[in-house]
């Protein structure tokens, strides 16, 4: 068993009112010092790798399934071998 | 991305306005006869967009004349944002469509999205507060995963728009189909209400007044895919960068009730408004500047940018969201700024209106654009088309048409009801908020939602309608039956059908054949609106609907807009009380081709359709009205796809009660798609009176029972069917297609 | 008597909850600004259904940081009547009013349609016009309607009473002991996922949602003539 | 300035409907080697550490703006200084 974690952001260019709308409010709540906020999620995957390579499953349920390649992009770690 | 740009003489070179949509012949056109010397690459691409087909309406320009578009109700017809019709008060009604097809396939609940944001827009740009909108959505049959994404998706970006907003999504239709699996329309409606004072026109004049930019920052999204399609990429889903466009509805919630203040109560500071939707910054500009006569200055390094490093180019056709632009009378720019503020929004100065009739833009202390303001709309190529009659319609009409014969009347009626275009849509509706606002008297579910009209006695019924299948089949005939069916689905709610917008999807127009579809369904729809008095009064055209070389049906949608004078007057689409009379109005014939009978049984569609008399539809739509305004009606069904059967199913679905019908129609002719007829029930001690209003158009054939029974007894036999359990296959039909893996 | 309909950037049932106060109910109404900082000469005060801030980042986290958040929690503390519904319900919560958190609806789906309600509490300054356990049906519409607190948060609920709206029939959204509206432990604020304002009219087919906006009247009433 | 990523994910006791959803979704395309998901999301908020203490600034605007602590719970990393 293997855990991996799938973290998909926007790609560069796209609009993302999430964040710019999280950014100003905690500018409005005084911190200042923060200069910029992305929003992105992840999915944390047990994968069985007697099954299957891991890599094959985490690029496979990406690109079916977990991405929108019209706007995300993603990157992944292989985290532990449980 | 760092694009060096090519010269103007590299542009004549490598000819990468072909790209862009520009044919050569324009090219030449507008180098030697309209500038007298070689557009720069800002320019190209200015008339690159402005001159295409979604913009210039260059080839299906000719066919639009053929609406009518004006009567005295109408305020403002084609032309502006959206058209006004006139409903008494001194209130207004104002209402446009528009499709996002193209957008919606690529990347569905954006594109959805940006199409309810976009028409929405529209409307608020006249000076209306949008009540409500609808949608019009076909699809490919219900077997792929595909499909089923772009089904959730596309539904999700409505939904998820409209709802954020707080306008109502009442009502539309849903129809599926093979031929639109690659492309799915997606058109979407919406409606405003006003106050005939508030009327605003999209106008920049009056020497020195400002252009002022107000909305969302402007970024690279959706700038004419050439920039995007020529770097080159190799795989599409290594892209780092998308031009795809994400829309902000909270944004868009924040410039409408902004700009409805600015037009409703600033009247005075105001010379102009106009939404930049497809073609962004170009469009509306010159747009403005041509309505008036005007010369126009802008200066792009003060165009809100979201991205570092834009081009002219880019800035001029970036389509960025939920972005306005108005002209202010000089001297009233802080006032308007401090207005946008209160909202959270930036109102920047980006120009003026100045002497002459130049289009001038300056970029980083450069000229990039100077150009005259008509060149860009005025002075596009208007093409003629070739038309040919397509072989399939020939085909049809040597042939018999199809005639079908069932053996078990109640089993085919259970198949009908499960089929997706006529079984319940209310798993996709009830994800749209349709009662924000509190003036939904009739929401998604029957023939035409209403909406009250707060303060008034009056109500509003709205409707979207399209049949692909027959205007495939007879392009002029199933146009008429398009008008015809929006128009009786207002009728059955009580209302006085007032005028129309469209949205005319169809596929590539250099076909012949489909320039052909194009035209003769305009004449047909044409023809319709003239008899009904119902003028067109704004729409939008989508061509280019094709997948692999496979056009989809030509599917012109009608949004018709009704008006109700009295609440009392507003009339169900189900039946109310036990023992009431059931009538059908209209006569039925035998037409079964393009039927969802056809389609069951032999899984296609074929064959020619009989001519409708519009005159004889009129006349009856008319008498009914006149009969529901006289209180004489409990309830009012349309018979559309499915005919008479699934429509008395239908009547009965969400009540306790059932019908025992008896007519002398035959089994097969129970599911005739005849235009123009009801199903309407009736109090028995009207029922003389009711009779003498409808003259013959009217058929007694039974009456409302307490039992979940649908008993009908036709000319060949008799069948009984238990509607609890109709109802249920009805319901679950589109839910369990959805969650079927494939 | 003076009622506060409070106005977010992106609230968008505040005319909803104004209409069915001021033109069914015939009370004074007034509008006010997340800007202001006062509510001062208010006696009750609204938070309408909507999308404040996009409901970017959770439905009413934003929304909690307005100018107007402090004189709201204030108002709570004095024991005033404060009522938030959809939105609202999810704004008081986020701001500490009421306990518990909203989540996303098991169908992960927006949902608008009309559901059954059983009134639990009748004794609350909201309900009194309802009938003890009496069944009622209102709208819903929303995506974040699952209310979610610790075990020993719901168990405090349900022993003092707080839950006033509970889900009889179908539980929409998953929230945890079909739980569809609840107050705080003094009792004067009152957080709902239902609609109440969208059913006031029987031109719009329900009357359902009408008591308890005559109870919050008759009450307040009540506190004004006590304090006289 | 700093780069840091604020992880938010739901508490162990509930309910994610999201990452079941999905669960079952990987499953129906066929990766049974898939035995668990479960969904979160992330911040990368860039902070100017001139003004403030990097891990002040993150408790504070996670505690007040980016978890809700009825249902949710948080981790960070400092990426990089930039
Ligand atoms: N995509 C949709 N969006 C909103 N409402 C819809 C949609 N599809 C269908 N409806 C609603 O479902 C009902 C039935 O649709 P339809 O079968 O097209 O009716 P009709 O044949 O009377 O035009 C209508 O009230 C319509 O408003
Ligand atoms: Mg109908």
């Amino acid at each position: 068993m293997t855990n991996v974690r799938i973290f998909v952001t926007y790609k560069e260019s796209v609009f993302d009112p999430q964040g710019e709308t999280i950014t100003e409010a905690i500018h409005s709540l005084g911190h200042d010092e923060v200069k910029r906020v992305q929003v992105g999620k992840f999915f944390d995957v047990q994968v069985d790798t007697n099954q299957k390579d891991v890599k094959e499953t985490v690029a496979e349920i990406s690109e079916q399934l977990l991405v929108n390649f019209n706007l995300e992009t993603y990157r992944y770690e292989i985290m532990e071998e449980a | 991305m760092i694009a060096t740009e090519m010269s103007s003489q590299e542009i004549k070179e490598q000819k990468p306005y072909l790209e862009w949509g520009l044919s050569e012949k324009e090219y030449d056109y507008i180098c030697e006869k309209l500038l007298k010397r070689l557009p720069n690459y800002t320019e190209t691409g200015l008339f690159a967009v402005m001159w295409s087909e979604h913009c210039s309406y260059k080839k299906s320009k000719p066919v639009l004349r053929e609406f009518p578009s004006k009567n005295e109700r109408v305020l403002q017809g084609p032309g502006e944002g959206a058209g006004i019709v006139d409903i008494g008060d001194g209130q207004a009604v104002v209402f446009k469509a528009e499709s996002h097809n193209h957008p919606s396939a690529v990347e569905p609940y954006e594109g959805a999205a940006t199409g309810v944001g976009g028409i929405i827009r529209d409307i608020f740009s006249m000076g209306a507060r949008p009540i409500a909108a609808l949608d019009s959505l076909h699809f490919g049959e219900i077997n792929q995963a595909r499909t089923k994404y772009l089904i959730n998706e596309v539904v999700a970006g409505i939904g998820g728009y409209g709802n954020c907003m707080g306008i109502p999504t009442v009502g539309g239709e849903m129809t599926f189909d093979e031929c639109y699996t690659g492309n799915p329309l997606v058109n979407a409606m919406c409606v405003g209400l006003m106050e005939q004072k508030d009327m605003q026109v999209g106008r920049a004049q009056g020497i020195g007044n400002a252009v002022m930019y107000v909305g969302a920052k402007t970024g690279r999204d959706g700038i004419h895919g050439a920039t995007f399609a020529s770097a080159d990429f190799s795989d599409e889903k290594e892209t780092q960068r998308s031009a795809v466009q994400v829309g902000d509805p909270f944004m868009e919630k924040l410039l409408m009730e902004a700009c409805l203040e600015l037009t409703n109560k600033h009247a005075s500071w105001l010379v102009g408004i106009q939404d930049m939707g497809a073609a962004g910054l170009v469009s509306s500009s010159c747009e403005m500047a041509s309505k008036a006569g005007s010369g126009l200055e802008l200066i792009l390094d003060n165009v809100p940018q979201r991205e570092p490093e834009m081009s002219a180019y880019e800035i001029m056709l970036s389509e960025s969201q939920e972005r306005m632009l108005l002209c202010i009378r000089a001297g009233f720019e802080e006032n308007v700024k401090r207005l946008f503020e209160n909202y959270g929004l930036e109102a920047v100065v980006i120009g003026r209106v100045v002497t002459g009739q130049q289009y001038l833009l300056k970029h980083k202390g450069r000229t990039v654009a100077d150009i005259p303001v008509s060149s860009l709309t005025d002075d596009v190529l208007e093409e003629t088309s070739q038309e040919k009659v397509p072989e399939r319609i020939l085909e049809a009409q040597r042939n018999q048409n199809w005639a079908p014969q069932i053996s078990d009347v109640a089993d085919t009626l259970k198949k009908i009801l499960q089929q997706p275009t006529i079984a319940s849509k209310k798993m996709f509706t009830q994800t749209y908020d349709s009662q924000v606002r509190t003036n939904t008297v009739v929401g998604p579910g029957s023939d035409a939602a209403v909406l009250r009209v707060r303060g008034t006695k009056k109500a509003l019924a709205m409707t979207t309608d399209g049949n692909g299948r027959f205007v495939y089949l007879d392009p002029k005939i199933g146009g008429k039956m398009a008008v015809i069916e929006a128009a009786a689905n207002l009728i059955a709610s009580g209302a006085l059908p007032l005028a129309v917008t469209d949205c005319l999807n169809y596929g590539d127009p250099n076909d012949p054949e489909i320039y052909w579809e194009l035209h003769q369904s305009v004449l047909g729809m044409a023809e319709a609106c003239r008899t009904l008095d119902t003028p067109v009064i704004s729409g939008n055209v989508s061509l280019y609907n094709e997948n692999n070389g496979e056009a989809i049906y030509p599917t012109p949608m009608i949004g018709m807009v009704g008006l109700i004078n009295n609440l009392k007057n507003i009339i169900p689409s189900f039946v109310q009380h036990q023992d009431d009379l059931v009538f059908i109005v209209g006569r039925t014939r035998a037409d079964f081709a393009g039927s969802e009978l056809q389609k069951l049984l032999t899984g296609d569609i074929g064959g020619s359709l009989n001519e409708v008399n519009l005159k004889e539809i009129e006349l009856r739509m008319t008498k009914l009205l006149r009969a529901m305004e006289k209180g004489l009606v409990e309830s009012a069904h349309d018979l559309s796809e499915g005919g008479l059967a699934v429509a008395l199913a239908e009547t009965t679905f969400g009540t306790k009660y059932g019908l025992n019908i008896k007519t002398t129609l035959s089994g097969e002719e129970l599911f005739s798609e005849t235009a123009g007829r009801f199903v309407v029930t009736v109090a028995p001690e009207k029922k003389q009176q009711f009779l003498a209003e409808m003259e013959d158009e009217a058929v007694y054939v039974g009456q409302v029972t307490e039992d979940k029974q649908l008993k009908i007894a036709y000319r060949n036999g008799q069948f009984g069917l238990d509607l609890e359990a109709a109802e249920g296959l009805w319901e679950e039909a589109i839910p369990c297609l959805m969650k079927s893996k494939d | 008597m003076k009622i506060a309909v409070i106005v977010f950037p992106g609230s968008n049932c505040d005319v909803d909850l104004y209409e069915a106060l001021h033109t069914v109910c015939h009370a004074d109404v007034e509008y006010v600004s997340h800007k202001q900082e006062s509510l001062a000469g208010f006696d009750a005060v609204m938070l309408p259904g909507g999308f404040s801030y996009g409901d970017y980042l959770r439905s009413g986290a934003i929304a909690r940081f307005s100018n107007i958040m402090p004189a709201i929690i204030q108002f709570a503390n004095e024991g005033k009547f404060v009522f938030g519904t959809c939105n609202g319900f999810q704004i008081l919560t986020e701001a500490g009013l009421l306990p518990g958190a909203l989540k996303r609806n098991d169908s992960l789906k927006f949902i608008c349609k009309t559901v059954k309600l059983e009134v639990v509490n009748n004794q609350t300054a909201f309900t009194t016009h309802y009938q003890p356990g009496e069944h009622i049906e209102l709208p819903i519409a929303h995506a974040d309607g699952s209310f979610y607190a610790e075990k020993s948060v719901l168990e405090k609920l349900e022993k003092n009473g707080q839950i006033v709206f509970r889900y009889a029939g179908e539980n929409p959204n998953g929230s945890l002991n079909d739980i569809a509206g609840i107050t705080n432990e003094r009792g004067n604020v009152l957080g709902m996922m239902p609609h109440p304002e969208r059913a006031v009219e029987a031109l719009l087919g329900n009357e359902d949602g009408l008591p308890l906006f005559r109870s919050l009247l008759a009450n307040v009433k009540k506190e004004e003539e006590a304090a006289r």
